[in-house]
């Protein structure tokens, strides 16, 4: 495997795709067993008798993975923060990321993983998984299909299942069947090109999370008691157990897990630093046959403030992280602390594709505003009075350039005219505009005045812990000004910015640009009405979920044709022919301008451990695309 | 001790002598005897002067800051202070009183993410009095651009105490968090002076179940832990209301829980005053009560609600403080001490910007001058204490 | 005695009972509730969420229910001794509470410790040496103390502690005693990290102690009896100490009632900055997450730490002032 | 100096003490010189604020913040002859702690102030006894106990473990004396002693420090300003006017040749109230003014919600009844706590009592019962009745100038205003032999006697008929109070007044009234013309009372040892 080339032009790379995920994918070369090394912990333990032997706790057919860099050697700790109770997202995004497919280090294909190997249907209706004989949970129990039909029936599709579980799947559409103790299929009744990807993002690993022989003693369909233990174990309900125990708030250290480091403290809150120790049974080795992961353990202190995270890096008490404190503002800082941190820089290509997308909400309840902001020319005028070479040169310190809602230069989906249309600064032309709009009048202010004879106030809500977008917002408040449009912008809690969202209450919603890589497909929320997170048009997306819904509303002519062409793309099977559709719903973006991007973020970094081997130069960054885990963090090892 | 004795002994001379001493003490109003012991208590003396520079400063905000304390400047972020030089010297080398800073040179570290400033001794930016500069509306009332000082040409860059991460004038936002800050604390102090002295003062004038009720009231209250009440009464607070208005609904909030302190004061001053004899007396020349509270009573203990409330406003000013670091209190564009703090409230201003911090020295300059000025005047409150 | 005590405790609870609705109407004020602010979290990190869940997390949270409705299922739970279950941190909140209060308390009672043992000797030393240079010291250290702002204190502390010694102070523990049972190590362990959050939480309110000690102190040393001892032939130093700071310190007692709600109050902002492992980081957590029965429990449970506080001192300033134990004056 | 042959103990020279000040140093004391006697008393005189406690406190060299500037005060050891000069100690070294408590004593005017609220009796005295004496614990507890039984108090050993506030006022005085002279000094000195105890309960201490002396040869400093307690003990007498001593003798030469006018001042203020002549009955009209029946009135018998305090309930008057006469001046007598000021709280319709009445007959003629509210209710009555106060410092109060506090009254009423209410303060002022140009004045800048004066223009403001007197002459001293008690005799012939004058000085009483009602736990238990009930009163308790009161001529002792 190739470091990620993020420079490979974008036509190159979608043939990659396309073939990569059509295709069987075979597995790595075998290695005889005798070949296998471990631990020495591990062999002390066997040495002892309380361990089997490694060749009997790998698989028939270890995955092997090719390092980055070099064959490493064991030992040590990787050291990370966590912020506050509910940062799982970290846990999962390093030690907990074993889905049956993964992604590729470059985000460029889906690897087999935990099966050993899969295929899927020309219609993309019929997935099936293969996988490894003699593959074992971390207690050493057996892992087979049973697992996996146990995570998909027995609890996603559980109606009586009362919990979370992974988001963005629909589970009513997949049916599920045990071909055989290593054989798995997932059936679906409607295509869905896009399930693959799905399971190979970050929440993939729903599905080998629940150990059955484990987590079954709290469901009813294999325990009949279940509600009677969950009761034991203070619980309400058998699905309160079964949520708390098996779902990815990793609080409970006991369930056995795929992982390379299995949980050893659990994330109640309560306990201050989390510990991962090596799982004996864990079924990747590397070229050597050297069972992996090299590091020994894995522990994740709980702060609860990201100042206390931020002095821990730069006292080098964190070997391989981003999370929370990479931000632009702290990277002078550790910048400036690499040499007495003995830590290195790394770059992150983020997925997002904007600092900051402003979205007015076109489903605006007042009629007066709704006209308005669903004209075109309106958004254009906004767009061409943001003045983004100032944001960039005064938030990001001159890092970053011009760029409207749309997938990233790197991203094989890049669409040039989206991305670059209005992004330059010009308030003569967006005056023009709005004269031509006829909002001529203005008040004394030099606000100007809508049709109703209102001064035109457009309410921002910022969330009050994102301080860029505070930032971004005052600037942008005084470029609008000198338009004569007055944006009203107040920093609140981000509960209430959601608040407002959800009833529709809103004018115009700031966020990230997520979905800008390879997560454009999966999470097209700024490209047309989408999910919830579509902020200017939630009405609209509301119907494309479920057309039936309370508060949905048909959209517009072009967003219903974007919602066909999307629909269309899941039920193709065919990289190709995906992107080839996407690529028409972009252009209809284009033409319909729905929402106004700010600045394209600049490289992102990550702060390792200068010991620290194996560790790829550049990676993207994105939350469907789990990064670092995808990259194999068992493979990190201490130099020396 | 000490004074006790010498009013004795000044009391029992004989009459005619009286003008040797009396006039001392002789017609000397209660402020006048206030003011004179005020005036030996040096802390408080010069805590005061400091205060009133502050009020000074909180008053005339927009004059005196050089720049507009809101206006982003986009090549000057996180610019450090400038030195400020008096003395200029010309490529003769003579000498002459002119007030200049150094220009900058500015470079971007793109690696850092950062702008690195070096004072370029080169570039001179001369001061120059009652300058034009951004407008503003002096006391609220009258338009105006003329600032006390700045540079000589408006947009050469004047930063005396460095400048934010959006290149903003810290110190023109400091005299412009002076405003909000010392205000929240007055004003909050006032509203609390309010509902302490009517309600305790009703509670202790009448007793009785009233007082009672009070009495566990504020027990109740003051048995509440403060930050998260304040946290969940500010985070009620409607989001659509105007900067302003949030201002004075924080200010309320912190009132409304900063009256017990004061009603305990003033009930305890009453319980006390209402045994005094001269307050039967009055009570006996036919007075109505509410003439016994206000010409009798209350003057009593002006003095000490005016102690309690000095003391009390630091505590708002901090506790408004408090609820900006938990992003609840005020916002900007509201400029507050608490404002800039919050957003100083982070490594890399410590590391890099430390000149942030300096809402912080003020604050605590204020709290401390307004501690000693409590002190001095408690110490200054009752010439008549026996 | 007896009688006052029964009489305290009724009024207790009657006050509880009020504290309970202020609570809940406290926690229920903020727009939203916890699936909102759920929501908007997941948003954070790019998460999305079905409509499906969100119904399905309403209707198993009861967010849906009358107000009252909630009141009153709320506090039948406690009055059962179930404080009801953490939305956020899936455990039951007598769990989280258990699990927490220990390091809490230790660290504010260590905190009250610290303030009384550096304020008391300030304070009489300030009073005995009225107008000194050392009286103007310690009144300008102290008001220092109490005007620098918690956050920025602690901050600055931790900045200055990693730029000068290499090490981050934050914490209650090193790592590789936060997850131990407790053993002599450990316990020098937290020793070792515990000086900088009681540090920070003292000196905010030693000042205010040094200022009603210095107070009371200055008017008791004017009192006859301190002429009697001394006339007594008692050194000037013992008179001091047996006699006005022996009264002056009894209203210095019954303010500690107060101190607790205060240093919990001061202690709330440390702990997060300092990341220290109590109640307060949940607290403020619970209620920027709008985890009701988390945060209802928690603040209900510093009020009655406040409650037990006051009839604490209330009984110990009984035990002190034998004016107050003999009924001859009224406490307070 | 003295005139005995006898040694010293104590010899004081060129004493002078200073208050250091700003604006100079203000001396508190200058220039003193006397002795003290073994087994004699030495009563020092004067008005407040002439030096007599600084002096008391310059012999134990604790003056702080005062400054002892020169002199010597020197003790000497009765059997070695030994002496030692102690202003020249460290004011806390230990030489001049052993003297202190053990070889010089002494006690103070307040004895609740004066001892410490929070220790017992018996921890304060041990805490003496250990200082000086080489005993254990135990035996110091046995020797605090036998202290205090030597100053007669019940049941030392139970007292022993009391609080002071568990005592009565007497019983702290012997307190505080068992204290003293626990380790039997050689000088006790006492600062007014009982200037807060009633007459009966003074002749009680009077007597103790007496029989103490005797007993154990101590030379005594009596500090007083009671020219009859004076008169009772003492043997020498210095009298002490603006930090100076005046006049220096016996006891006998003092009061019958006394040189110094100040003396002769003080002495006639004394002799003049003892030696007023029976007044003439005024006429009676056939209604008294006011009639007080049968009340009775009483406190507590409730909770309290906030002092936490049960209060039984305490009688404070039982079926009194009594009556006042136009232009009759009626003298309430009693101990402190015989319900005397109850009564004129009852009458000014601050306590309202559980039974009985109190009409008095208004101007108009209408009948108005001062037990009801109701009758407050128009003003008329607080116009016609008004009170003078005990306390010249408390009642008028500070914030206010003299003209305000006079005026108060008449604005109040409406009854003057601008220049016509000035000139009526004047003239109010001058009538009470203030001049009218200290109108703008504060109260603080005037003296004891001087405040009262003003309180007594603020009372006859209004013109009134008849005038409570609370007490309003037991805070003054000796000259000032005879100066007050004649002004009211004055206004009471000008204006026509009834008074009812409260107080617990039969000498004042016998003095000033036609008739006395005398006091005993809430009830009367004797009325009577004023020198009929002073020279010969029928009531027990009356005669106890009469017979306490010391007289002012050391000729004439009238204490005898219980």
């Amino acid at each position: 495997m190739k470091h990620l080339n993020l420079h490979t032009p974008p036509e190159r790379r979608l043939t990659v795709m396309a073939l990569s995920i059509a295709l069987l994918v075979a597995p790595g070369t075998s290695l005889l067993a005798a070949d296998y090394q471990e631990a020495p912990q591990l062999a002390e333990q066997v040495k002892a008798g309380t361990l089997p032997p490694v060749e009997e706790r790998l698989p028939e057919n270890p995955f092997v993975l090719e390092p980055i860099e070099s064959v490493g050697t064991y030992g040590g700790v990787w050291r990370s923060a966590l912020k506050g109770t509910y940062d799982n997202g970290w846990i999962r995004r390093t030690v907990a990321y074993q889905p049956l497919v993964a992604f590729s280090l470059d985000w460029s294909e889906v690897v087999p993983n935990v099966a050993e190997s899969f295929e899927v249907n020309d219609e993309a209706t019929e997935f099936t998984f293969h996988l490894r004989k003699g593959h074992k949970w971390s207690d050493g129990e057996p892992f087979t299909a049973a697992d996996i039909d146990f995570a998909l029936n027995d609890i996603a599709k559980n109606p009586e299942y009362k919990g979370e579980k992974a988001p963005n799947f629909d589970w009513d559409n997949m049916t599920g069947e045990v071909i055989d103790e290593t054989t798995y299929r997932i059936t679906l009744e409607r295509p869905d090109g896009l399930l693959i990807q799905r399971l190979a993002s970050v929440d993939g690993p729903f599905l080998t999370f629940a150990p059955k022989h484990y987590c079954g003693q709290l469901v009813p369909s294999v325990n009949p008691d279940a509600d009677k233990l969950a009761a034991e174990r203070g619980f309400d309900s058998w699905s309160q157990a079964l949520e708390k125990t098996c779902f990815t708030y990793f609080t409970d250290e006991k369930r056995p897990s795929l992982n390379a480091w299995q949980q050893a403290t659990a994330y109640d809150g309560l306990n201050q630093i989390i510990e991962f120790e090596r799982n004996p049974y864990f079924y990747k080795v590397d070229t050597a046959g050297n069972q992996l992961p090299y590091i020994d353990k894995a522990t994740m202190l709980q702060s609860e403030n990201v100042e206390d995270i931020l002095l821990k890096v730069i006292n080098g008490e964190v070997d391989f992280s981003n999370r929370h404190f990479a931000t632009v503002t702290n990277k002078p800082v550790i910048y400036d602390s690499q040499e007495s941190g003995n830590y290195r820089l790394t770059s992150t290509v983020d997925a997002r594709m904007n600092h900051a997308i402003l979205q007015l909400n076109l489903n605006n309840e007042d009629p007066v505003k709704r006209a308005l902001y669903n004209e075109r020319d309106f958004r254009v005028a906004l767009s061409l009075a943001t003045d983004r070479e100032e944001i960039v040169d005064v938030i990001f310190a001159g890092q970053g350039k011009p760029f409207q809602a749309a997938p990233r230069p790197e991203s094989p989906y890049y669409h040039e005219e989206l991305a670059t249309q209005y992004t330059e600064y010009d308030p003569d032309k967006a005056n023009e505009l709005l004269d031509g709009l006829g909002l001529t009048e203005r008040n004394d202010d030099g606000i100007r005045l809508n049709s109703a004879g209102d001064p035109i106030t457009i309410q921002l809500y910022t969330p009050s812990d994102q301080i860029e977008f505070n930032d971004m917002s005052q600037l942008i408040v005084n470029q609008w000004a000198e338009i004569g449009i007055q944006l009203d912008q107040r920093n609140v809690e981000r509960s209430f910015v959601y608040e407002r969202l959800h009833g529709n209450q809103h004018d115009m919603h700031i966020w990230w640009g997520d979905g800008g890589l390879g997560d454009a497909l999966l999470d097209a929320r700024y490209y047309f009405p989408f999910n919830r997170e579509s902020a200017f048009a939630l009405q609209w997306a509301q119907w494309f979920n479920n057309p039936d819904s309370e508060g949905g509303n048909e959209p517009s002519e072009p967003a219903r044709k974007q919602m066909e062409l999307y629909r269309e793309l899941k039920a193709s099977g065919d990289p190709a022919q995906q992107a080839e559709i996407f690529k028409q719903i972009l252009d209809i973006s284009a033409e319909q301008f729905w929402v106004i991007g700010t600045v394209l973020p600049a490289e992102g970094y990550m702060v390792v451990n200068k010991n620290l081997g194996n560790v790829p130069d550049s990676q993207p960054y994105a939350w469907l695309y789990p990064q670092p885990a995808p990259m194999g963090t068992s493979q990190l090892f201490y130099k020396n | 001790m000490n004074s006790t004795i010498m009013t004795e002994a000044a009391a029992d001379l004989p009459e005619d002598s009286s003008t040797v001493r009396g006039t001392l003490a002789g017609t000397e109003s209660q402020w006048q005897l206030i003011r004179r012991r005020f005036r030996q208590h040096r802390m408080a003396r010069v805590s005061l002067y400091i205060l009133i520079l502050f009020a000074f400063c909180a008053v005339f905000a927009n004059f005196l800051a050089p720049k507009d304390p809101l206006k982003v400047q986009a090549r000057y972020t996180y610019a450090p202070p400038q030195g400020l030089h008096f003395i200029d010297r010309d490529e003769n080398g003579d000498w002459s009183f002119r007030p200049h800073v150094y220009g900058y040179k500015v470079e971007v570290e793109p690696e850092a993410l950062r702008r690195v400033f070096v004072i370029d001794p080169s570039k001179k930016i001369y001061l120059n009095w009652f300058v034009e500069g951004h407008e503003y509306k002096l006391l609220g009332l009258f338009p105006s651009n003329i600032h006390l000082f700045g540079p000589e040409r408006k947009r050469d860059p004047l930063y005396l105490l460095g400048s934010d991460r959006l290149g903003r004038d810290m110190l023109s936002r400091l005299l412009l968090g002076t405003r909000i800050s010392l205000s929240v604390g007055i004003v909050g102090v006032v509203l609390s002076l309010f509902f302490g002295v009517l309600i305790g003062g009703l509670a202790g004038f009448y007793g009785g179940w009233f007082d009672a009720v009070t009495q566990r009231t504020i027990e109740f209250l003051r048995s509440l832990p403060t930050i998260p009440l304040w946290m969940a009464l500010a985070s009620a607070m409607p989001s659509d209301w105007s900067p302003l208005r949030v201002y004075f609904v924080i200010t309320l909030i912190l009132s409304l829980l900063g009256w017990t302190e004061l009603a305990r004061v003033v009930r305890g001053r009453f319980l006390a005053l209402k045994d005094e004899d001269y307050v039967a007396a009055a009570l006996y020349d036919g007075a109505s009560h509410i003439r016994v509270v206000m010409r009798h009573m209350v003057p009593a203990f002006t003095s000490h609600i005016i102690t309690a409330a000095s003391l009390a406003i630091p505590g708002m000013i901090l506790a408004e403080t408090a609820l900006s670091f938990l992003g609840l209190g005020l916002q900007s564009p509201v400029v507050s001490w608490g404002v800039l703090l919050q957003e100083a409230q982070n490594i890399r201003v410590l590391a890099t910007a430390p000149w942030l911090l300096a809402p912080g020295l003020a604050i605590v300059i204020a709290v401390l001058a307004m501690n000693f000025v409590g002190d001095g005047l408690r110490d200054a409150a009752d010439p008549y204490a026996r | 005695m007896t009688l006052y005590l029964v009489r305290r405790l009724v009024t207790m609870l009657l006050t509880l009972l009020a504290l309970s609705v202020v609570v809940f109407v406290v926690i229920q004020l903020p727009p939203g509730d916890f699936i909102t602010s759920y929501i908007a979290r997941l948003s954070g990190s790019g998460e999305t969420i079905d409509q499906a869940v969100i119904d399905t997390l309403r209707e198993r949270y009861q967010m849906d229910a009358p107000i009252l409705a909630q009141y009153w299922a709320w506090l039948k739970g406690m009055l059962h001794g179930e404080f009801g279950y953490s939305f956020e941190m899936k455990l039951p909140v007598a769990q989280i509470f258990s699990e927490r209060i220990g390091i809490s308390l230790a660290v504010e009672l260590l905190a009250v410790v610290v303030m009384w043992a550096v304020a008391i000797p300030i304070g009489i030393y300030s009073a005995v040496r009225q107008y000194s240079i050392g009286d103007y010291f310690a009144t300008v250290i102290g008001f220092f103390g109490l005007a620098v702002p918690n956050f920025l204190f602690a901050l600055v502390l931790m900045y200055i502690c990693y730029v000068w010694f290499g090490v981050t102070i934050t914490g209650l523990f090193s790592p590789e005693y936060m997850n131990a049972k407790w053993s002599l190590d450990r316990f020098l362990d937290f020793v070792q990290h515990v000086w900088a959050p009681v540090l920070v939480i003292a000196t905010a309110g030693t000042a205010q102690l040094v200022r009603v000690l210095r107070a009371n102190l200055l008017d008791e040393l004017n009192k006859p009896y301190v002429l009697t001892a001394r006339a007594k032939g008692l050194e000037k130093r013992k008179v001091i100490m047996r006699y006005p700071v022996r009264v002056a310190m009894n209203p210095l007692v019954s303010t500690i009632g107060w101190v607790l709600p205060t240093v919990i109050s001061s202690s709330f902002v440390t702990a997060i900055v300092l990341n220290l492992p109590t109640l307060s980081p949940i607290l403020l957590r619970a209620l920027l997450s709008q985890d009701m029965y988390l945060a209802g429990a928690l603040i209900l449970f510093m009020g009655v730490l406040t409650m037990i506080g006051t009839l604490i001192s209330d009984l110990l300033l009984a035990w002190i002032d034998p004016r107050i134990r003999l009924g001859m004056v009224g406490a307070n | 100096m003295s005139t005995s042959p006898e040694q010293p103990v104590l010899q004081v020279r060129k004493l002078s003490v200073d208050f250091p000040h700003k604006d100079g140093a203000f001396h508190a004391i200058e220039s003193l010189n006397f002795d003290l006697l073994p087994g004699k008393t030495t009563c020092f005189v004067g008005e407040s604020g002439s030096g007599k406690s600084v002096t008391a406190r310059a012999i134990m060299n604790i003056v702080d913040p005062a400054i002892i500037t020169q002199g010597s005060v020197t003790i000497i050891d009765r059997e070695s002859q030994n002496s030692l000069e102690l202003t020249s100690l460290d004011t806390d070294s230990e030489e001049i702690r052993a003297v202190r408590g053990a070889r010089i004593a002494m006690i103070f005017q307040e004895p609740m102030s004066s001892l410490s609220p929070v220790h017992t009796i018996g921890q304060q005295i041990v805490e003496a006894i250990l200082l000086h004496q080489d005993v254990n614990e135990t035996e110091a507890r046995k020797r605090a106990i036998e202290a205090l039984k030597a100053v007669h108090i019940h049941s030392p050993e139970r007292a022993v473990d009391r609080y002071p506030f568990e005592y009565s006022g007497g019983m702290r005085q012997r307190a505080m004396i068992a204290m003293a002279i626990a380790c039997e000094p050689d000088i006790l000195i006492a600062d007014e002693p009982t200037t807060a105890l009633d007459v009966t309960t003074q002749a009680e201490i009077l007597l103790l420090i007496r029989e103490l002396q005797r007993k154990r040869g101590m030379s005594v400093m009596f500090i007083t300003h009671d020219m009859g307690v004076v008169a009772e003990i003492a043997d020498d007498v210095a009298v002490m006017l603006n930090g100076r001593i005046v006049e220096h003798g016996p006891v006998d030469q003092i009061f019958h040749a006394p040189k110094h006018p100040y003396t002769r001042k003080l002495i006639d203020a004394s002799l003049g109230l003892e030696q007023a002549a029976a007044r003439p009955v005024p006429p009676r009209p056939d209604k008294p003014l006011i009639q007080i029946d049968d009340i009775r009135l009483q406190f507590g018998g409730h909770k309290s919600w906030f002092s936490k305090t049960v209060y039984g309930a305490v009688v404070a008057l039982e079926s009194v009844s009594l009556s006042l006469w136009p232009g009759e001046i009626l003298g309430i007598v009693g101990e402190s706590g015989s319900g005397k000021t109850s009564l004129g709280r009852v009458l000014m319709g601050r306590y309202k009592p559980v039974s009985g009445s109190a009409i008095y007959t208004d101007r108009q003629g209408r009948e108005r019962d001062l037990t009801q509210a109701a009758s407050f209710r128009d003003k008329q009555v607080y116009r016609e009745i008004r009170m003078i106060f005990q306390d010249p410092y408390s009642s008028l109060n500070p914030r206010m100038t003299v003209e305000q506090i006079i005026a108060e009254p008449l604005r109040i009423n409406g009854l003057a205003s601008g220049n016509e209410l000035r000139e009526r303060v004047a003239n109010l002022l001058e009538r009470v032999g203030l001049s009218a140009s200290m109108m703008e004045r504060y109260p603080h800048a005037f003296s004891g006697g001087q405040r009262q004066r003003i309180g007594i223009a603020r009372a006859i403001a209004l013109e009134p008929r008849v005038i409570i007197a609370d007490e309003s002459t037991s805070a003054l001293d000796g000259s000032v109070r005879a100066q007050i008690l004649d002004l009211l005799l004055d206004l009471r012939d000008e204006l026509g007044l009834s008074i009812i004058f409260i107080a617990h000085d039969i000498g004042v009483v016998r003095y000033l009234c036609d008739r006395v009602a005398v006091m005993h736990r809430g009830r009367v238990v004797e009325t009577g013309l004023a020198h009929q009930v002073c020279d010969a009163p029928v009531d027990s308790y009356t005669q106890r009372l009469i017979s306490a009161v010391p007289r002012p001529d050391p000729r004439q002792r009238g204490l005898r040892s219980a």
